[in-house]
């Protein structure tokens, strides 16, 4: 129980940060009491993108040591990044419906997070296409760092897409970022939340996956 | 990498200092389905984690088992 | 002077162990006959030895005038015959030959490779596509192929896998040539092949 | 000892010229059995003419237009790249080749044969294209300086892909399936330049495309021959 604390922590934090979500945060004009889907969209869209991150330089290690710890690491983070893209997917599409009127709308953070949902399944799809572990790992992390070196291109080619389309007040360098104190107490203490969380779930997960490999090693 | 979270930060943010003529957004039940759906995504999520944990802790103890005889 | 070290190879795929301590080491002038059953590991071995797969642990190493490589680094030296190495079925014998030498950095020697054809009873069909060319011929391209730079180290797996007895004849007057001054590498388990490796390594006891 | 130097000995002029080599050796498999280029070009023109005959007489707007180009590119790309490497697989010659050369020439060499694959389908696609759905291009220097970059850059991903899909079971659908995310800051730009030449832009009209386009394909290129080595030896 001991070395659990920090979960017991987390659970309390996230608590708290739900109840502020709600209770201690005012709404943001023009988006009414869904400004409140903020402190949960927002979070796991970041985990989306930091398990991608991570799972990218697992990839790089594995092939710099071949050592099959750094798939599983990597695999595991992938899978968890996987399903938080979806959770972000759903709500924002939600959330979009509420404030745009449609589920879907091709805005530049929809089709950022879409791509990313591609290249997640692409590397699931790749490594059930694969027998042999070594291989399956070599070829992973070989996707994996490719679709990372993509994704900064993205960052110039999705927001030129649909502006012409959208005219998209959203991104502009003349607007100053604003935002009431408390919602950004809520706002960055949610996502610490979740960042813990993610860790949280890929020790779990990788814990898993060692087992399994302990397992298979004695057979 | 952190672009895309980037931008999902500017996009709300942006969203918040637009001027809105229409009232959209006082629906309590969209904040309410999304809050539902991140805790109910990451508790199935666990769920399904920690029953993998068990089978595979039951297999290495069984085998465990089997080594000692 | 060539030497090649193996130390501790093992291999797996996924979690079936192929072998594991197979250890030997070789230099110019000596030979080394692989046996062992059907699926004991023998191709793999052979594999791992040119470099063409990498052993799950352990380390093979070649040392050429003082200096050491990996078996991917010293392609330049090897030479092999083996069932899974195919020659390229639309392209013409000559076409093969030509190819293969070029890629090879040796110069096209028209002679030469005339003369190693002959040597292999293939004179003639040198202009035939080599889809035309039955099991046995195939398998005499390949040692014209894999002579063609005049290898340091030659291995062999099933050396005459498809050859009638006048090709198996050529075959082993040609490991007999290479087994005197270079690296020779058999995997087989015919008696009478054995016979060239001076060493032995048995695959199937070591796991 | 008559150890040959080169045997053990290689520098970027000896990889250039491997790389050549195996060009030439593929080019000549190809020339024997048009199987790719066969595969690629039917596509093309049956993907193109079911278009033209689907619209009719009506005549589509430049985006669309653009559009249509690349998403039919695309998909021909998918249909015949990857043979490539597949080819070598299903042969088993993929094994000797990995005795006979390094694998940057190797890699560079089908990248070579790719990228010509794709040209020889464009100078057939391109003015059926114009006739059939009755394209009319103002800026021609630009929308072929698209074109060719856009193919290049559709190409590098492709080969890459190609040798990661060669060792996979599913071939057919994976490829598409792996190339697809990768591809898309290739056709987004590739798609707003063609658009922007169609209506009569220059070369400094489309110079953001360009100049994505061109530094795309040099970072995927680089990351492809640094990572192949890892795809190439099992």
């Amino acid at each position: 129980m001991k070395r659990d604390w920090w979960k017991w922590l987390l659970g309390i934090w996230m608590t708290v940060m739900i109840l502020g979500a709600f209770l201690y945060t005012p709404v943001a004009k023009g988006l009414g009491q869904t400004t409140r889907v903020l402190y949960f969209h927002v979070p796991s869209a970041w985990v989306a993108t930091l398990s991608f991150f991570i799972s990218a330089l697992y990839s790089i290690r594995y092939l710099q040591k071949q050592n099959i710890v750094y798939d599983i690491w990597a695999a595991s983070s992938a899978q968890i990044g996987f399903m938080f893209t979806v959770l972000a997917t759903v709500t924002g599409s939600i959330w979009a419906k509420e404030i745009w009127q449609s589920y879907w709308n091709w805005d530049p953070r929809e089709t950022s997070i879409f791509v990313l949902l591609l290249i997640y399944a692409a590397y699931f799809a790749l490594r059930s296409a694969i027998e042999e572990k070594n291989q399956k790992a070599r070829l992973a992390a070989v996707y994996s760092i490719l679709a990372f070196v993509t994704v900064p291109f993205l960052v110039f080619v999705i927001p030129r897409i649909y502006d012409s389309l959208h005219p998209d007040p959203l991104i502009n360098p003349e607007r100053k970022i604003k935002m009431d104190p408390r919602m950004l107490q809520v706002f960055l203490g949610s996502l610490f939340g979740f960042t813990v969380l993610f860790y949280w779930i890929l020790r779990i997960k990788t814990e898993i996956e060692f087992l399994k490999l302990k397992l298979s090693k004695r057979m | 990498m952190w672009h895309i979270i980037g931008m999902y930060m500017l996009n709300v943010l942006g969203m918040l200092m637009q001027p809105e003529t229409k009232p959209v957004g006082q629906n309590i039940y969209v904040v309410l389905a999304v809050t539902l759906i991140v805790w109910l995504g990451v508790f199935f999520f666990l769920i399904y984690l920690d029953r993998q944990l068990k089978q595979v802790k039951q297999k290495v103890e069984w085998q465990e088992g089997e080594e000692k005889k | 002077m060539i030497r090649i070290e193996a130390r501790d190879l093992q291999k797996q795929f996924n979690d079936r162990l192929i072998f594991s301590q197979i250890n030997f080491s070789l230099q110019s002038g000596e030979s080394l006959a692989i046996t062992g059953p059907n699926g004991s590991g023998k191709t793999t071995l052979v594999r791992i030895i040119s470099g063409l797969i990498s052993p799950t642990s352990g380390q093979i190493t070649y040392h050429i005038n003082g200096r050491t490589y990996a078996p991917h680094e010293v392609y330049g030296v090897i030479g092999l015959v083996g069932p899974y190495l195919q020659l390229y079925l639309n392209l013409t014998a000559w076409e093969n030959l030509e190819f293969f030498s070029r890629i090879r950095g040796v110069p096209v020697d028209k002679s030469r490779l005339k003369r190693l054809m002959a040597h292999f009873g293939l004179a003639g069909r040198e202009l035939d596509l080599l889809k035309t060319f039955s099991s046995g011929m195939l398998q005499r391209m390949k040692y014209v192929v894999a002579l063609i730079h005049q290898p340091e180290v030659l291995l062999v797996d099933e050396p005459t896998s498809n050859l009638d007895e006048e090709g198996s004849e050529t075959v082993y007057q040609l490991l007999e040539e290479q087994q005197k001054d270079k690296i020779l590498i058999v995997a087989t388990n015919e008696p009478e092949e054995i016979r060239f490796g001076r060493k032995r390594v048995d695959v199937t006891g070591q796991k | 000892m008559n150890l040959r130097k080169s045997a053990l000995e290689e520098n970027v002029w000896t990889l250039l010229v491997k790389s050549n080599i195996i060009f030439q050796k593929d080019f000549h498999l190809e020339f024997r059995t048009r199987y790719a280029i066969n595969a690629i070009i039917l596509f093309a023109v049956i993907s193109l003419t079911a278009v033209s005959f689907s619209i009719g007489p009506m005549q589509l707007d430049p985006p669309i237009q653009s559009a249509m180009l690349w998403i039919i590119i695309f998909f021909s790309a998918m249909s015949g790249l990857a043979h490539i490497f597949v080819r070598e697989e299903e042969q088993q010659t993929s094994d000797t080749l990995r005795l006979v050369a390094p694998p940057t020439a190797i890699f560079l060499g089908k990248w070579v044969f790719n990228v010509v694959l794709l040209f020889s389908l464009e100078i057939i696609v391109i003015p059926l294209y114009i006739a059939l759905l009755n394209v009319d291009v103002q800026g021609m220097g630009a929308f072929l300086t698209i074109i060719i970059l856009g193919s290049v850059g559709l190409a590098s991903i492709g080969t890459i892909m190609a040798a990661i899909v060669a060792q996979a079971s599913t071939r057919g659908a994976l490829f598409a399936v792996l190339s697809f995310p990768l591809s898309i800051p290739v056709l987004r730009s590739a798609i707003q330049g063609t658009w922007t030449a169609i209506q009569g832009g220059g070369l400094a009209d489309c110079l953001a495309d360009i100049q994505l386009l061109f530094s795309f394909t040099v970072v995927i290129l680089t990351s492809s021959i640094m990572l192949f080595e890892f795809i190439w030896r099992k």
